[in-house]
Order: C-alpha cells, then structure tokens, then sequence
C-alpha cells in the first residue's frame, strides 16, 4: 500500500495528473509536436539500451524464448477477447471494434516504464528480455485486427493510391519498433562496457525527461478526454478499465505457468494490460481508414492509460506478488 | 501568362503519400505538401500538438497541372476520399512557364 | 464539380481560435489551419524562429462552404479584422462531394 | 467586395528572402511565407525531416495585391526562377479592405 | 565588484551575448522555435522543482505569507507607475501606455533564474518561496493594465469571434504559470527524497540548458532590437532602462519593510525590474490586440533584458547588501 | 585493429548504422527536424566549449598559429583537386564539379567528433586548437568553388532579389560558424573553472546526443543514398571514397612538416578527408543555385560520411601514427 501511494506520489505520476488536471480546465498550454516526438524516440532508444544490456549479462535461455513466445501469443490473442467483448457490450460496428481491439493487443511503452520504476520501488527484480516482450508485443495484434475486421466484411478493393507493402513496412518498421529494438540490439552488442559514456545521457536523465514526457500525455489526455467523451457509451468507457485488468489476468496465469518471478510477471500483466496510443493508431490510419480515431484513442489514452499508471500497476504488482509465491 | 488547374487536397497526414502516388501516376509533373496545424470538422476541432498519436493530423497538398491531367487524377482521388478523411477542390490558375505543367 | 467559395484568412496566431469560433457559427463544415514561418507587412519583416514571444505568429485559415454561408462569416470576420492583424481573400473553388460542405 | 490578385510563388526556402525583396520592391503590401513538408517534383521525391542540409527545402509565398504590382513582381519573379527552384501562379480573389493592397 | 565580473563573463551572459551580437551582425541563424518552446518547459519545470523542494524543507510562516503577499501588490501596482511614465514622457497612447506597463508589472523567469545565480555567486542565500513570488507576479499586472487601458476608452464591444472565459484561461492557466505552479506543488509533494530521480536531469543540465536557451534568446534580442529600435522614441528607449530601475527600488523598499535577508531581497528586487516577453504578449495578443507588439517586445526584450542579466543584477545584489545591512 | 573493431562497435556508429538500414529497408521513421536542428546546434556548442577549455589550458604558440593557417591552406586548396578530380572523371559539368568540390573542401563536425573518440580510444592525445582549425576550415573552400565555377563562365548577372552581402553572411556566420567560433572563445574565455556548472550537460550528455543525432543522420544518410544513387555515376561514387583519402594524405604530409603528434595529425587528416553537408549545402543553394543538391547530397552524406566513420577513421589514425612516428 505504501508502495502505492509512493509510486502515486512520484513526480512521473504527478506531472501526468498536472498536464491532465490543466487540459481539462481548458488551459490552452501544449508541448510542441517536434518536440516530443524528440523524447519520445530518446525514450525507446533509453529503454532498448537498457533492457539490451540487461540481457547481454546473461546467456538466452529456453526459458527466456519460452516467455518471449508467450508474449507474442499474448499480443494475438487479446484481441480476439477485447473484440468479442466490445460486439456484445457495445454499439460499436465490427470495424470500429476491431481497430479498437488492436490497441489493447499491443502496448504502451510509458506504461511499461511506470510499472518497472514502481516493481523496483516494491523491492522486486526484473530481467532485460521483458523490453524484448515489449517489442515483440507490438506488432502481433494489428495482425489479429486487421484479420477480424475483414473477416465476413466481403473482400474490400483496395485504397485508391496504396502501394503493395506499405502496411507491412508501417507495422514492422514503424518507430517503436526500429528503435527499441535497435537499442536493444545495440546495448547487447555493447554491453555495460561499451555503453558507458552513453549512460549519463540515457540513464541519469531518463526520470527526468520522463517527467517532461508525462506533462505532455497529460494534455493530450486530458484534451482527448474533454472533447471525445462525449462519443463513447457508457459501456464502451467501462471496457477502457475493465479491458486491462482481464488482459493481466490472462497474463497473470501465463505466467504461473511458466513459472516466472514476481517482477517479470507484474511487467508482463502491465503489458498485456497497457493500450497503444502511437503505433497502432497510425497503422489504423493506413489499414483501416474508416475506423473512427477520435473513438480508440479516448479509450486508449483518456481512460485506459490514467487507470494503468494510477491504478492498474499498484494491482498487477500485489496480484503478480501472489502469483509468484512471493507475497 | 497560361492557364493551369490547381488542385488542392486537404487530407489526413497518414494518408498523404497515396494522394501523393496518384497524382504521380496521373503524370502530374509536381506537388507540394504543407502541414495543418489545427482544424475542424465534423463538430470536432483537433490541434497537432496535442494529439500525440498524429491520428487527426491533416496536411495540404497542392499541385498545378494542365486540366486534363488533374481530371485524371480526381477519378482516383475520388476513390481515396471514400476511404480517407479529405476535401478537394480545384481551380483555374494562371503560370508563367506552362512547358513545366 | 460543383461551385463552392474558399476564404482565406491569413491572421495572428492568438486570433485563430477567434476566426474558427465565427466561421462555425456561420454553419461552415470545417476550417483547416496552417501555420506560416515568415512574413512582411507594414514595412516590418517577421519570422516564427526568432520571435520567442510568438507574438508576430501568423496563420492561415482555409475554409470551404457555400456563398451564404461564407458572405454570413465575412460580417463577423471583418469585425474581428477591425481588432485584429490579418488578411481576407474569397475566391470560387470546384469541389468534389458537394453535399459536404 | 473588390478584385485583387493572389500570387502564390512555391519556392525553395534559401531562396525565400530574395523573392520577398523582390515582392517589397513591386511595391507589394505584404506576403506570408508558410513552410512545405515534403514534395515531389523532377521524379524525385523529398522531406523536410529526412534532408538533413534543409537543401531540397521548399516555402510557399503567398501575397496579395492589385494587378499591377503583381505583374511588376512577376517581371522579376521570372528571372529568379531562372535561377532557383519554383513555381508561380496567379489567381483572383475578392477581398474585404481593398485600400490594404 | 569581482562578482559583478564573474557573473558578466559566466558561460550564460556570454552566450547570451554572442547570439545578440550575431543577429545584431545580421546572421540568419536560429534555434527552431518547436526547441525552444521545449526548452523553455523544462526550465520552468526546473525552476518549479527546485523551489518547490526548498519550501518543503522550512513550514509556510506569516512571513513568507507576507511576502508572497507584497510580490502580488507590486505586480498590481508597478503598472500603474510604468503607465503614469509612459503617459507622460512618450507619445505612446493609452493603449500601448498599459500593455506597456503590463510587462513590467509582470516578470521574466530567465532574469530571476540569472540573478539567482548571481546571488549564490556572492555567497547570499535565498529561499524558495521567491519562486512562487515570482510565479505569483506574472498575472497580477495584466488586470491593472487592462483596467487603465479600458478606463476613459469608453466601454469597447467585444471582439468578434470571443468567447467568455478565454482571457482568463489565458491569463491564469498560460503554460508558465501552469508549470510553474505545478512543479512547485510536485516538488513540495514529493520533497528532496521524492525527486531524487530527477534531479541529474532537473538540477545538473540546468545551467547548461540556460546556456542553449540564453544563445536563442540572444538572437531573439538582436534581431528583435535591429528591426524595431526606430519604431522607438528616445524617451522610450529610456524608459526601458530606468523603469527597473524604479521598480527595484520599490521592491528594496518593500524588502525593509519585510525585514528580508539580502538574497531574498535582490531576488525580489530582480523580479520587480524585470519585464516579461512570453506570457504577456500573448495576454496582450487577446486582451488589447490594437497595441503594437514590436514597441512593448522591443523594449521588454531588446533593452530590458540586456540591461537586467548585465548590469541591473549586480546593481541589485549592491543595493540589496545594503538595504539588508549584510553589505 | 581492435580499436578499429571497438569503434566500430561503439554505441555511436551502431545507432548510425541502424538508422541507415532502417531507411535503406524503407522504413518510414523519422526524426522531427525542428529537434535535429537543436540537437545539431547543441553538439557545435559542446565541440566548441571543449576545444576552448583546452585551447585555455596552454598559451597560443607560434606552432598553434602555423597549424590554423595550414588547416586554411587545405580548406582553400583541396577543391581544386577534387574540381580536377570531378572533371577528369565525371560527366558532371563545371558547377556542379564545383558545388561538389566545395563540399570537400570544408569539413563535417560530426566526424571530427568521431574521430576524437577513435584518438582517445588509440591512447592518443590531442589538443584543443583542432577544434580552431575545423571552424576555419568551414569557409574558404567555398571561395574556391565559387572562383572556380565562375572562371570562364563569363560574368553572369546578379540572381533577381538577392541583396549584397547576403552570401557573405550565410558564408562567414552560418549556425556552425557562428556557434563553434563562440562557444569556442567562451570556453576559452571562461575556462575549466568557469564552465563547470555547464559541463554536466556539455560534457556528460555529449556521448548520448550523439546517439541520437547519428541515429537521424544514418535516416538521412539511407534515404538520401537509397533516392540519389541512381543519379550518380559509378565514376562520381568512386570519387565519394577516394577523395577522402586523398585529401587525408595531403593533410598527413602538411602534419609530417609541421611535425604534429599522432593524435593532431589523425584529426587534420580526418578534417581534410570529411565533406560538409550543412553548411555548404546552404551556401552552395544561395552562390550556385543551378548546382544539382542531389548529387552533392548523396555523395558526401551518403557516402563519403559512412566511409569515414567506419573504414576512413581507423585508416586515418594508423597512417597518423606512422607519420608522427608513434606507431
Ligand atoms: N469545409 C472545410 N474546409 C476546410 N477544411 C476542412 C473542411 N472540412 C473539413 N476540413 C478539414 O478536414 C478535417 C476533417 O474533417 P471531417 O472529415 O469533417 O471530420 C478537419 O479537421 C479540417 O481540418
Ligand atoms: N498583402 C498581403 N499578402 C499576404 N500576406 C500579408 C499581406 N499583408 C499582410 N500580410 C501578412 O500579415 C502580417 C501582418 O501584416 P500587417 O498587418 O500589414 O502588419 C504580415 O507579416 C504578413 O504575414
Ligand atoms: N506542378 C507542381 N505543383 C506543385 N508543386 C510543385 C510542382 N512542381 C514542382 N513543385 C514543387 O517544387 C519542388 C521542386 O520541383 P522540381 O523543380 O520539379 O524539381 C517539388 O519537390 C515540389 O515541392
Ligand atoms: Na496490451
Ligand atoms: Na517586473
Ligand atoms: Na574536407
């Protein structure tokens, strides 16, 4: 509980509440584009590093591709329950659905950072390879989307002007993707050694730019929440809180299985858990242009994330506490 | 001074490269893009910067051709408007080197 | 093709939400926003990356709707042009899906 | 409402401030400079954010005045796109307060 | 006398200077505004924190209440002062006269950090409640410019196109005071502990980052001061200069009153000269769009500035030593 | 050997050649301009605090002042070699032979840094006033090509608008001029003891940044290369890898009669053998507007820059040792 309230309490948690807490008293402040895109790309380059280096410390185990190949299997399947869940409970049509579903099948990788400060704080470890997961995740549930939402829609032409390749080029090399895992490449190949004079860039400032960042997602969130709520049912706003904590289920029971410590397990439940808001809208853009944006980013940036960083983490971490035995 | 047309097509960022191909394949010899930095629509008012995903994001592309070509080009964009979120309008303008169009 | 009016607003940053404010309530469909980098007016010369007080910032303002709709925001906007900084130019446009605007 | 012309000059960035000297010496009130992200042109296409050396850069001058002076500037206007990079067109368009141009 | 130099030629002044000096020789070169708007986020957020962490350690007295008290009254009364000079020395009209004397009511953030500086340099010491003074101070003085503007104007229409609230949303929830106030709040919350994590990035590359920003701002002033600096009579040029002068010695005064300590006053007294360049020209943007921006941001940044970060400082911490009996 | 192997596999060049094949497999990342540009302005500051710091340590020496003026000597000399190069072996006519040979002549920040790095790893010294010598090198060259692309050309008329003076202005204080000569009298100026407070960012970040700008320039680089190649002849690519080399030997037989340890002479060679491609570039757009960028582009970021900084470097420090007879 301590631990809940501290990570609450951080500065990471509280610049969010500030840059929400300003958008939604409609102050007109903003962050420039260019420039968070900047931190945003300095934010995976660091996470990639760092879960590289991690992971050139130890050899790669089966156990490790065991855990890599659940989280793949995590990313597809997801989906698969967020669609069904969103067909029977809301009014959504099945493209809306599916590009919804999408999101909660891939990850936010702001979330994942909030949940690997508060497992430290908690006194629990975790390994490098959950930030391959992480990258792995990414991609697998546009796939799933892309699949259902075609599925029984009749065969679609073609946009007029889209070339062949282009999605796969957008899901498999988009910037999340290219970055965390070159980083994490690179940081493997380096090691700790060779990283070192890049350390205090990538190391030392990355609470603090995170905080930057984080003031940032609060405007964002806050704006996209006061102005696309009023287009989302009731039901659809109960699927942005109840989504996460069924995919951390899932995960949770993935984990027992594979019999993963507390820490990996609370990262892998607060993956599965998180929502994209970067990468799988725009590929939603080119895959599925009719699918309304204003609809799954308030779900996944205006309601999920806050629950997550707020809520959702403090209860992965006490139930991955319990599923690892380490309670 | 001669006659060209001058399409100009307001559409959403991830978009802009199909647009771009069709004009390209209509043999437009050129266009240009430029980037929104607000707008409105639909009852909705979005705002680059605080949208981080770029998912409502528009730019402009403009483009001077001869009538014929851009003709060509609005059966396809036409087409591409169905999918994607975009007005396109066109109009008579005046060039000074019209070889390059 | 159908005959619609395209109005032009070049204006000060700060004013934007101004001008958008009275083009929906003219009824207007939408208005896209473009930021401008430079400029000149009044024997002074501007630009976006030297003026840290943002204060000279200009923008343009596309808009695309039928005449009366337009001419009803022109009265408003010359009244905000009466305090503000800016620039209003109408000209007819051929548009695609005229039910749009 | 009164007639003026609307220039509209797409030109490479290094090359922006000579054409608005060009532009202030025909005696022309103003002109906004808004920046492009990307293009196409010559079979080649460009981006603002891959162009490290900003080298395949380009803006969009806009400028609005009264037929002679236009026609003045575009005297020039033609020499230096001899030299530089570009495309101009000219159109009409109604304004409000014609006494600003 | 030595600290007047030392702080004179500190990396900050001097970047300041080259950028002045480069755009006053006509360079074209500049920082993209997109960076420098980010920059200018972080040193607020910088600024917060550090404060906001200082008045953690010490509990809120009736002391520091008055102070914040006497920061706001001068920033309601110094317009009225600036305005009665402008009125009755230039031929500015009463327009121009009150958002004029808005920007010296308020403050500029960079001259309070600059002179905190210094006044550490002198082996003074001050407190982080001069943050929230100065936080405080930023508003204040655009309500009493615009009430001189309006008085004797008759009463002006609205403007087309305005909406009730967006000036003071403006005015109160502009991104300085935002972030300021937030930071100062999250570094009160979360304490020296709390934002131990962020301290390499809010702390170590502070001074480096004014640096960077200080360049930028130098070329803002330059180019600012080559093109606007015949828009201005003599008599206004003047004003820029002795205006802080008046209004730090104002603030002196209020220091003895106070019985503040030598640090605390100089930074007040810096406040007080200071003049702002961001947050009251956009006010002034929306509040009075007829008053001309090149004469109040020339004269706020082209003359002001320069004169405080150079010469006004050090006057300051003199008079300051003085006035505290710690000379 | 092995140093060339550990800087090849250094955080730095690793993040270049991600951002390469990222590019040259079509990925559509990129990085905002707005935050490159400040990240570029960023690194000249750093280049130029630390040459100054150094450059303070010892007095000026006649020796010092023989090194500059060969460093300018090389700078206006080398682009007739690679004009005579470009037109003996090309097809490209004068200007263009002459925007090319511009690019050559001056120099790329951006390898020089790397190249300090390789020293330091070899276990060699080297001294401030190289950074002195890559700001001078900057200009002269495009005086050269100018001269050279005029010759004979007859007189050609004045560009329509352009005002006199402005090339000289965009020649002698372009960004990289102005802010590496600056920041380079700063750091002499204010020395170790004065910047102190600034050198947590200016020194500590500078590994990372230029991560992170490489990761932008291998972008660049691979899409510039993967859209121009087609332009280029295989005589004009040669050029991109020999030249180099050439003007590398030329430097290192300037070092040998200056008699310049290893660690100085390495970096005058890599001065020498690195093309510009931002400064001249912009230059070459106002002075030879007819000259074609792509070709210039592509070769000296395309190829003459990738060249270096993996196989050109290691050459460079090897020869260099031989030549100060520190093998
Ligand atoms: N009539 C219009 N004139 C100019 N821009 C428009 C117009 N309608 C829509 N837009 C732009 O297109 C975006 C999407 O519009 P909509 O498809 O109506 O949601 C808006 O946010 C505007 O940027
Ligand atoms: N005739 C014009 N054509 C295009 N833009 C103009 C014109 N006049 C003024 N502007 C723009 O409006 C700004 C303010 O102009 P002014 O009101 O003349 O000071 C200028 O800096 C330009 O960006
Ligand atoms: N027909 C055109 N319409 C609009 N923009 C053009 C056109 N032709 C060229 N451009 C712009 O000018 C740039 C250079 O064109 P070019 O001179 O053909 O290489 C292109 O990249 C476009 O941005
Ligand atoms: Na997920
Ligand atoms: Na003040
Ligand atoms: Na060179």
């Amino acid at each position: 509980m301590d631990v809940a309230i501290s990570t609450l309490l951080s500065p990471i948690i509280l610049f969010f509440v500030l840059g929400m807490g300003a958008a939604l008293m409609r102050s007109q402040m903003s962050v420039p584009e260019a420039f968070s895109k900047g931190l945003a790309i300095y934010l995976m380059m660091a996470i990639g590093l760092k879960g590289g280096i991690e992971m050139s410390k130890n050899p790669l185990t089966g156990e490790v591709a065991l855990v890599l190949l659940g989280a793949v299997v995590l990313s597809f399947s997801i989906p698969l329950i967020a669609f069904t869940f969103l067909s029977l409970t809301t009014k959504l049509d099945r493209t809306n659905a599916a590009a919804t579903a999408a999101h909660y099948g891939s990850i936010s990788i702001v979330t994942f950072v909030a949940a690997s400060e508060a497992v430290q704080l908690s006194g629990l470890v975790s390994s490098g390879h959950l930030v391959a997961a992480a990258a792995l995740m990414e991609t697998p549930a546009i796939i799933t989307a892309l699949f259902l939402a075609h599925k029984g829609a009749g065969s679609d032409a073609q946009v007029a002007g889209s070339e062949s390749g282009e999605l796969i080029r957008e899901v498999l090399l988009n910037a999340s993707v290219v970055v965390l895992v070159g980083a994490l490449a690179i940081g493997w190949i380096a090691g700790d050694e060779g990283t070192q004079k890049v350390q205090p860039f990538f190391t030392d400032m990355f609470q603090g730019v995170l905080c930057l960042f984080l003031l940032d997602m609060g405007l964002n969130a806050g704006r996209g929440l006061r102005q696309g709520w009023r287009q989302l049912e009731p039901a659809t706003i109960g699927f942005g809180i109840y989504m996460p904590l069924v995919s951390a289920m899932i995960a949770a029971a993935l984990c027992l299985v594979l019999g993963m410590n507390a820490g990996d397990t609370a990262l892998l439940m607060t993956l599965a858990a998180s929502a994209s808001y970067i990468a799988v809208p725009a590929a939603m853009r080119l895959a599925l242009p009719k699918a309304t944006p204003s609809i799954y980013l308030t779900l996944s940036l205006g309601v999920t994330f806050p629950f997550n960083v707020t809520l959702g983490i403090p209860i992965y971490i006490a139930i991955a506490k319990l599923v690892a035995g380490e309670g | 001074m001669h006659e060209r047309l001058r399409i100009e097509l307001i559409i959403e960022r991830m978009a802009y490269k199909r647009a771009g191909r069709i004009l390209e394949e209509a043999g437009m010899t050129g266009y240009t893009v430029i980037p929104a930095l607000a707008g409105f629509g639909n009852g909705n008012r979005w705002s680059r910067d605080t949208d981080i995903s770029s998912s409502s994001d528009m730019v402009i592309i403009i483009s001077i051709g001869s009538e014929d070509r851009v003709h060509e080009a609005l059966d396809e964009i036409r087409r591409l408007l169905g999918a994607h979120i975009g007005v396109v309008t066109t109009s008579p303008v005046s060039v000074l080197r019209p070889d390059r169009f």
